[in-house]
């Protein structure tokens, strides 16, 4: 080929400064928000997208659906001419089709499936939302028609299959790749339908994407989408300074500031439904008392975290849902920092001593927690007050994601981004006891009644009547405190000035199918 | 020499072996299952069984070392916890970024801290040889890590002769084969190599300056020491006296001789540049040993610590006992002494 | 014609050890070096009665504060305060505990062990000997960074481990000089002298050797200290070393880079605290191994 | 005079490694057996490598012999017994400087055979020590001073005081005179003949230097290669050498006469 | 005639604390062309730093003053460093002391010898390798030694002193110079190699004119073709004159005890008591004023402290208030 300049090259591509490495290149499989950003909308597609400014579901891979049998079965008509990845590893002989569909669903929805055990067999958002028991079965009506058969009526469904996580795998790579005797690889070396087709993982360095010269909706601007894995949310900021990075992910809010009177950064700020929460893990003593929890939940100065760690760019919060939430209602009762109270409490609970106990830490940023070790410290000198010692207790992400499903931590500092508009998602997939089995639970709080009047809320279809049962829930909840909500953040990304069609859909992930450079370099 | 040579091989037989024998045993002291420590293979997998088989596991410590042994030549190093990878291929990509680094550092160290250091003894007590004095005792004292970072902060960002972190921009695509980007670049068949190599080296500089810098300044005062005693010693007062030319004694008989004992340390020396390598991979994101190993430790992904341990281990001895045949090759009088003891 | 002409001008000088001292005085600089780490040891000892505040009390209406002489700082936080609105100054005070306290502490655990062994081990000869050795090469090899990194794998960050890590890692320095030290002595001429006047074996050690080799393990102790200071902050700036919110000056140097553009001046007094310190103890160990050779070389 | 010191067939392999695996064999000392009656002075002579120090060494017992035994008065000593040994049989070193500690002063150092050995009150051994300095020529001050401090004829003489601290039985020196400037060694030499005269002690030394043989020695060893050449009187060896190599070693230049 | 080296009160001085320290004080030395002088002294008085300072090879630490430092009527004091290199390295040589610290130890012996051989050629690239061999295996006989096979693959370390010390003398008649300093050129040998060298230096100085400044501790390995000698202590010359002369009838009390105490006179019975000097070699530091032998003197005098004047009478010179025999030569 022509010999090409830095600059063309620079031109040609766009670099994405991501905060951490996919556990995997299946959404299907992992509930991580790095997982989602770096798939879910730059390899695949689903069959329905949400629109979350008109709030509406709109078209994906299927270009029209039904309901039928009074909301107990819908039918997807599906889009034809709608190619897989063309990659060295894998020629596509047909396009996309009804197949291809029940095969990504049956996978983690028929525990006999051949691929169902490939690459450790969780499907942590798919259980913990429900959706597994939700629906019965799937049945193709022709090749570009496929029915979904509920085994109950459910307002949420199709907000659950408009999630990151509802991708659709090719089925033809699933048999090449039985007959290699590889199946593993459907998830390290993936195939999809989305603008962006994979070409190269490194570990602790970058993935490379290329854009997918047949997307069915054109082929995207950027050639060459690279993501570079920075964990250190300094080192990206300084990225991005230099123009190294043209995006990065999780700016440091402390100086957002200083980003914005730069010219060349572009910072933008999005609402973003996200609960930065503390989760006891009910499972260990001395986090199975409520009174010890209520105590730790009084002995939290708050506030002063919502100063010093987002530095004002955040929302106190009351109860478990957010305020952009529409069950969300301001009268919940939250707990005032009082470490008297918290000293009487834990007296109340025999602990007139205090105890130790860990607070586990990401140490990367989240959208709900910019810093989390730092958030950590905060309660280290909080607690120490009502003469509680702590322990913080980090490891790297996965790791620490991992070891939390293990049910390893005393406490931790974690969050959740909602998946869909629905405030099902914010309660289901966090304290069910399905998600304690899961282990997207961090309490391990499981509690059948909660579990009932969920189901009962779920299946109203009067949004005045869910919200005032969602009312009830969630004082419920904040009895219990098996976890106790800290803050609902902004959701930040900076990027080079000349940098335009970076998506952030509130609920979660980012988009860079429409992305481009605006400076046009003569080739 | 010969003789010398095969004693010395044995030497570094033993001292393989004996730390075959450490990192064998590291993996009863990592805390969890001393087969998943090993191989990477948790109890949860199909093949663990297999692999208990495999490796003895059963069987006696001595059968189970037996195991280890083999299937460390055979180049199975187990599998990374985090990613179900095999150590090994990655491990070796790392070691070529690692080395290439690691060269570079010391080349950089040899090439500027030599003639720094005899400029600075051949220039005693003069201005030039306290300021270079001064210079190197301050840089020699600086945390590396801050010193890297204030580095970036100021040729990076206030400055931006080189970029922050990694080896080269990452829109260049450029096949990992041998770790070393210099290399890869060269054995890669893109369009766009000159531009390649341009990025590679603003992105290399960088970081082989501050792993070079504390071995260089350490190399300085050795110099410079080795050298100021050395135009003390009689034969080169007497080199003057049968009237050699001032270039031909520094050239032929100083330097030999100021590098003599400098080279005896050169393992040190190298050991302390693999101490800095670890952090500035870690500072500079290079992909190398170094990084994956501290980041293994935050993962408790004890067969990558394992393989990093033993490779960089195995390169810091292989390196030593290059050193010690090329000091005995160059100056093997000395040799006879270390002999006899 | 005996006696009274042979000694006409002598006088009744030092000993060797006090005629090093006088020598390692006479430059300023190491003077200057030795009176700042005093000053340095003391300011930590006396860190309860200096500090104005506890070194974990946030004051979290004032983060991010300069030092007092900025417009923006205040009087009462000097250095100003750092991200959770702790006081830096007394930060940093009580910071020297880890940052030269433990290592001082480390230092001469290790300095004893290793001594104790290194003794044994050169006064010993045959497969012993040679045994240790060869397996003290291996363990010299390996950076010390590489060996603390491992030993912090075992037990997992926290101050002991850090303590047990530098600990083991300078031992085999001390064994290695030592015994090398040990060795030349027993070699030397007064040694076997000694010997020959019939002196047992622990008496030669302590007595007549032991003061023989007191410059090289001071030497070494000075090297030792500086490795152990910078280990433990490298080990703290990857994280893996004391845990928060102990305030080690490694850990708040790695901090405070995290936002240096909003608060430079956090990185000022830690960093400045660590070069320093470091800075005079290699001053101090480079004199006094200068000032040890002269010694060596006028006798 | 009686026999004092009977040495008996006396061998000394050095083992030297050669190479990586072979081991080479010197013989340094090869069956030499002779006997010292009290009271005599014997001077070992020899070309350089030809065992001195070697028997020097073995009758000090610094070192201990393959074959072959040392008896002092018929009882036999043993290798590394410094204890039983050092009463009777001590060792002037060559080089003053380097066999004193130069980190103690030098009463310390003399004070340490008679701790080790004797019983006596610590102000005894004082006094001892304080004696024998006055003794060898030097003063009560000396015993503050450090090594360094001292000349080379000063030091020569702490070390014959170390030597005659003991009243041993034999004393034994290895070139101890050499390394003196002339006038420094003459001291010494006068000195040495004083004691001798006074204590009535054995003195085996080895000696280069023709003159200071002639001088001094009642018999004379001659070593080549380790094995014992001749062994007799002075006075016979100067004026009828068995052996040719016996001539050369005690040939003596007259300067004066070869103008 | 002119003498070739031409030495008037040097004085080698080092600075310390207590003010300057004379090292040497007020040396003197004429040479005449093809004499061959032995200069005695016991350790430490200066001997050695006299033949550095006459070959210019000396520490800058040194402060080195003189009435006249001559070589050939040329003051060498008075040049430029780079000039009196050309004059060193053209005329004079030197045999060290300690002849192995004097060779390059990482260098092969060999390569060494040629380096000095060659130095003056510019164009060794093309010489040929066997003409150079040619060269330095005459040179080797000179001082018998045969294999220079030996030589060429040895390094310093691996030659006995011996022969050290012969490559030593090899070195400094390398280039055939007109005035040799050899500092104890024998000390590692044993009397028959010693007459050997001497053999080999008093022929170069027959047959060449070499002037010969040997350097000695001792009477006994005093070179027996000297002609004249110098007594040196402490840095002060103490009597300078024919070697007969002088051993025959010395006039100053040092000459007389050096003469004593080296056994020279087998008069005296053995297992006697040797006349010697009384008290210790001063150190540098405690160099006692006026004459330097004065506390060790038998024949000192109150005015000992003064310095006494160099005297001349016949052939000799002496400094002494007091010295030795009658006054007959004393116009
Ligand atoms: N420690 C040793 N190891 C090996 N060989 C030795 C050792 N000491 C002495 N020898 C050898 O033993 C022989 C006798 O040595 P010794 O030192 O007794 O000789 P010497 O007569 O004292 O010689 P010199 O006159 O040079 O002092 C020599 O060949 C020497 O090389
Ligand atoms: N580098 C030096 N620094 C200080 N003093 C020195 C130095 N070199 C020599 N001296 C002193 O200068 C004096 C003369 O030394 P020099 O080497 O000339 O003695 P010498 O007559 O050659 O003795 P020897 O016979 O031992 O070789 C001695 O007293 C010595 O202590
Ligand atoms: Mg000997
Ligand atoms: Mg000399």
């Amino acid at each position: 080929g022509p010999l090409k300049t830095h600059e063309q090259i620079i031109h040609d591509g766009l670099v994405y400064c991501s905060e951490g490495n996919p556990e995997s290149f299946n959404p299907q499989l992992d509930t991580s928000g790095t997982t989602v950003d770096a798939t879910s909308a730059q390899l695949y597609n689903r069959l329905i997208d949400y629109d979350a400014e008109q709030q509406i579901f709109v078209p994906g891979l299927a270009h029209r659906w039904e309901t039928l049998d009074q909301g107990q079965r819908y039918r997807f008509h599906l889009r034809q001419q709608v190619n897989f990845h063309h990659t060295p590893w894998f020629s596509p002989t047909r396009p996309f089709q009804a197949e291809d569909v029940l095969f990504s669903f049956q996978r983690w929805l028929d525990p006999q499936h051949p691929y169902h055990t490939i690459n450790g067999g969780q499907y942590p958002f798919f259980r913990a939302s429900g959706l597994m028991q939700l629906i019965a079965r799937i049945e193709i009506i022709d090749p570009w028609t496929v029915d979904f058969v509920l085994t109950r009526i459910d307002s949420s469904f199709l907000a659950n299959l408009a999630t990151d996580f509802a991708v659709i795998l090719s089925a033809e790579y699933a048999q090449q790749l039985t007959e290699q005797g590889t199946p593993e690889l459907l998830d390290r070396q993936p195939v999809g339908t989305g603008p962006f087709q994979f070409i190269e993982f490194r570990k602790d360095s970058f993935i490379r994407y290329a854009a997918n010269p047949s997307y069915w909706q054109g082929k995207p601007a950027v050639n060459h989408l690279v993501y570079a894995i920075t964990p250190n949310a300094n080192k990206r900021m300084l990225k991005l300074l230099t123009g190294e990075c043209d995006v990065i992910a999780y700016p440091l809010v402390q100086e957002l500031e200083q980003l914005d009177d730069n010219t060349t950064i572009k910072v933008t700020r999005s609402a973003s439904p996200n609960r930065a929460f503390w989760a006891f893990n009910t499972a260990r003593p001395p986090f199975d008392q409520t009174l010890v929890r209520q105590a730790l939940a009084h002995a939290i100065n708050r506030p002063a975290m919502i100063q010093t760690i987002y530095h004002g760019q955040a929302q106190l919060a009351a109860g478990i849902l957010p305020s952009t939430s529409w069950a969300y209602q301001a009268n919940a009762t939250g707990y005032p920092y009082d470490p008297q109270r918290a000293k009487e409490l834990l007296k109340q609970a025999g602990f007139p001593n205090g105890f130790t106990m860990s607070i586990w830490a990401p140490a990367i940023q989240r959208v709900y927690n910019p810093n989390a070790l730092r958030m950590a410290e905060l309660m280290q000198a909080d607690l120490a007050q009502v003469g509680i010692e702590a322990q913080i207790i980090s490891y790297e992400w996965n790791t620490f994601r991992q070891r939390m499903a293990r049910g390893e931590h005393d406490t931790a500092l974690i969050g959740w981004v909602a998946d869909n508009a629905d405030p099902d998602n914010f309660l289901r997939p966090l304290l069910s006891c399905e998600a304690v089995r899961s282990g997207a639970n961090r309490t391990n709080w499981c509690d059948p009644d909660f579990d009932q009047q969920l189901l009962a809320a779920i299946q109203l279809t009067d949004k005045e009547q869910r919200q005032q049962l969602y009312q009830r829930i969630e004082t419920h909840v904040m009895h219990q405190v098996p976890l106790l909500p800290i803050a609902s953040s902004l959701r930040f990304e900076a990027h080079r000035q000349n940098i335009t069609g970076v998506e952030l859909p509130p609920y979660g992930g980012i988009r860079f199918g429409n992305a481009r450079r605006l400076t046009h370099v003569p080739l | 020499m010969f003789r010398f040579s095969l004693r010395r091989i044995l030497l570094f037989s033993i001292t393989l072996w004996l730390l075959s024998i450490f990192t064998f045993s590291l993996n009863y002291w990592y805390p969890g299952n001393t087969l998943t420590n090993m191989s990477g293979v948790t109890p949860a997998m199909d093949t663990y069984h297999d692999e208990a088989n495999a490796r003895a596991m059963d069987s006696t410590i001595f059968r189970q070392y037996g195991q280890y042994i083999a299937h460390l030549t055979r180049g199975d190093w187990g599998l990374s916890l985090t990613s179900q990878e095999p150590v090994f291929p990655r491990l070796m990509q790392q070691l070529g970024a690692t080395v290439e680094l690691m060269i570079l550092g010391a080349l950089l160290a040899v090439l500027v801290g030599v003639p720094l250091g005899v400029y600075a003894a051949l220039q005693q007590r003069q201005w030039q040889d306290r300021l270079i004095l001064s210079l190197s005792l301050s840089t020699y004292s600086i945390p590396v890590f801050w010193f890297a970072q204030l580095a970036i902060l100021l040729f990076a960002i206030q400055l931006d002769w080189s970029p922050v972190t990694g080896q080269i921009h990452p829109l260049y695509a450029i096949d990992t084969q041998t770790g070393s980007i210099l290399v890869d670049i060269w054995l890669s068949d893109i369009p766009y190599r000159a531009s390649a190599w341009v990025n590679a080296l603003k992105h290399l500089w960088l970081p082989t300056l501050v792993v070079a810098l504390i071995p260089l300044t350490m190399l300085v005062r050795m110099i410079r020491s080795a050298v100021l005693d050395t135009l003390q010693l009689n034969h080169i007062k007497a080199a003057r006296v049968r009237g050699l030319s001032d270039r031909t004694i520094l050239v032929k008989h100083v330097l030999p001789t100021s590098i003599q004992p400098v080279l005896r340390e050169a393992g040190l020396q190298f050991s302390v540049l693999v101490t800095n390598i670890m952090i500035v991979e870690v500072i500079f994101n290079w992909p190398g040993i170094g990084s994956a190993l501290v980041k293994s430790i935050f993962e408790r992904d004890y067969p990558v610590l394992q393989g990093g341990v033993i490779c960089l281990a195995m390169l810091i001895l292989a390196v030593n006992f290059a050193v010690d045949l090329i000091h005995a090759w160059r100056f093997p009088q000395v040799r006879d002494v270390i002999d006899e003891d | 014609m005996k006696t009274k002409h042979g000694i006409y001008y002598q006088f009744k000088a030092p000993s060797p050890l006090l005629m090093i001292w006088r020598e390692f005085h006479a430059n300023p600089i190491s003077v200057a070096a030795y009176y700042l780490l005093a000053v340095i040891v003391l300011a930590m000892l006396l860190a309860p009665i200096l500090a104005p505040y506890s070194p974990e009390w946030q004051f979290t209406d004032v983060i991010y504060l300069p030092p007092a002489w900025h417009p923006e700082g205040e009087m009462r936080f000097v250095f100003g305060t750092d991200d959770l609105g702790r006081d830096i100054l007394s930060r940093v005070l009580y910071g020297a505990w880890y940052s030269l306290g433990y290592p001082l502490i480390a230092t001469f655990i290790a300095a004893f062990i290793g001594t104790t062994i290194g003794a044994w081990a050169g006064m010993s000869r045959g497969v012993q000997s040679s045994t240790l050795t060869h397996f003290l090469d291996v363990v010299l090899t390996i950076p010390s960074l590489l060996l603390a990194l491992v030993i912090v794998a075992i037990f997992g960050p926290s101050l002991h481990t850090v303590m047990i890590a530098i600990t083991l890692v300078l031992i085999p320095q001390f064994i290695h000089s030592v015994q090398n030290a040990v060795y030349t002595q027993r070699a030397k001429e007064y040694v076997i002298a000694a010997r020959l006047n019939g002196c047992s074996r622990s008496y030669i050690l302590r007595r007549v050797i032991f003061p023989n080799i007191t410059s090289v393990i001071v030497v070494q102790l000075t090297f030792a200290l500086s490795t152990a200071i910078l280990d433990i902050a490298a080990l703290g700036f990857l994280g893996l070393g004391v845990q928060s919110p102990a305030p080690e000056w490694g850990t708040m140097l790695a901090r405070s880079l995290d936002h240096m553009y909003l608060n430079p001046w956090s990185m000022l007094l830690p960093g400045l605290m660590l070069f320093v310190t470091v800075l005079s103890i290699n001053i101090l160990g480079d004199n006094l191994h200068r000032a040890i050779q002269q010694q060596e070389r006028l006798s | 005079m009686s026999n004092l010191l009977q040495i008996h067939n006396l061998t000394k392999y050095y083992v030297k490694q050669v190479g990586w695996l072979k081991q080479q064999r010197i013989c340094a000392l090869d069956a030499v057996s002779f006997t010292v009656r009290q009271g005599e002075t014997v001077a070992i002579i020899g070309e350089t490598g030809s065992g001195k120090s070697t028997l020097i060494k073995l009758i000090a017992g610094i070192d201990t012999p393959h074959a072959g035994s040392i008896a002092l008065n018929g009882t036999l000593l043993k290798p590394y017994d410094y204890k039983s040994r050092c009463q009777q049989i001590r060792m002037i070193f060559q080089d003053g400087l380097a066999s004193l500690d130069p980190q103690r002063n030098i009463g310390q150092q003399l004070l340490e055979p008679l701790r080790f050995n004797t019983d006596w009150p610590l102000a005894k051994q004082h006094q001892h020590v304080l004696a024998t300095l006055e003794r060898v020529g030097l003063l009560a001050e000396h015993f503050d001073f450090y090594p360094h401090m001292l000349a080379s004829g000063q030091l020569a003489r702490v070390c014959i005081a170390r030597a005659i601290l003991l009243n041993p039985l034999v004393i034994v020196a290895d070139e101890a005179l050499s390394a003196l400037d002339p006038s420094i060694r003459a001291q010494i030499i006068n000195l040495l003949i004083d004691l001798k005269k006074e204590m009535g002690v054995s003195f085996i030394f080895s000696s280069h230097s023709p003159e200071l043989v002639r001088h001094l020695a009642d018999k004379i060893l001659v070593l080549h290669h380790g094995k014992m050449l001749e062994f007799d009187t002075t006075v016979t060896l100067i004026t009828k050498p068995k052996q040719p190599l016996t001539q050369a070693l005690l040939h003596m230049e007259n300067l004066r006469k070869s103008v | 005639m002119n003498p070739i080296l031409d030495i008037r009160n040097l004085t080698i001085a080092l600075e310390s604390p207590e003010g300057p320290v004379k090292v040497l004080d007020g040396f003197n030395l004429q040479l005449a062309e093809g004499e061959i002088h032995t200069l005695v002294g016991e350790s430490g008085s200066g001997k050695s730093l006299l033949a550095k300072a006459i070959l210019g090879f000396i520490q800058p630490k040194w402060r080195i003053t003189a009435d006249r430092l001559w070589w050939r009527q040329q003051d060498l004091l008075a040049m430029t460093t780079s000039q009196r290199r050309a004059i060193t390295s053209q005329d004079m040589a030197m045999i060290f002391q300690n002849p192995a610290s004097y060779l390059d130890p990482y260098v092969r012996v060999g390569h060494q010898l040629e380096e000095v051989m060659m130095r003056r050629q510019s164009t060794r690239l093309f010489r040929r390798k066997r003409e150079q061999r040619e060269q330095l295996s005459q040179l080797l006989q000179q001082v018998e030694i045969d294999d220079i096979d030996a030589i060429y693959t040895s390094y310093p370390s691996q030659l006995s002193d011996g022969v050290a010390q012969k490559i030593g003398v090899a070195m400094a008649l390398a280039h055939r110079p007109k005035f040799l300093v050899a500092d104890e050129p024998t000390s590692a040998m044993g009397p028959y190699t010693r007459h050997q060298i001497y053999q080999q230096l008093a022929r170069l100085n027959r047959d060449d004119g070499m002037s010969i400044l040997l350097i000695t501790q001792d009477l006994t390995s005093m070179m027996p073709q000297t002609e004249r000698l110098s007594f040196i202590y402490c840095g002060q010359l103490m009597e300078v004159g024919p070697k007969d002369e002088l051993l025959s009838r010395p006039r100053h009390p040092y000459t007389d005890a050096m003469c004593k105490m080296s056994f020279l006179d087998q008069s005296y019975p053995a297992k006697t008591k040797l006349p010697t000097l009384p008290g210790a070699i001063p150190t540098s530091q405690n160099l006692p004023i006026g004459c330097r032998l004065g506390p060790r003197c038998p024949n000192a005098q109150r005015i000992c402290v003064q310095r006494p004047e160099l005297r001349m009478s016949n052939k000799r010179q002496f400094a002494c208030h007091y010295p030795l025999g009658d006054g007959d030569d004393n116009e």
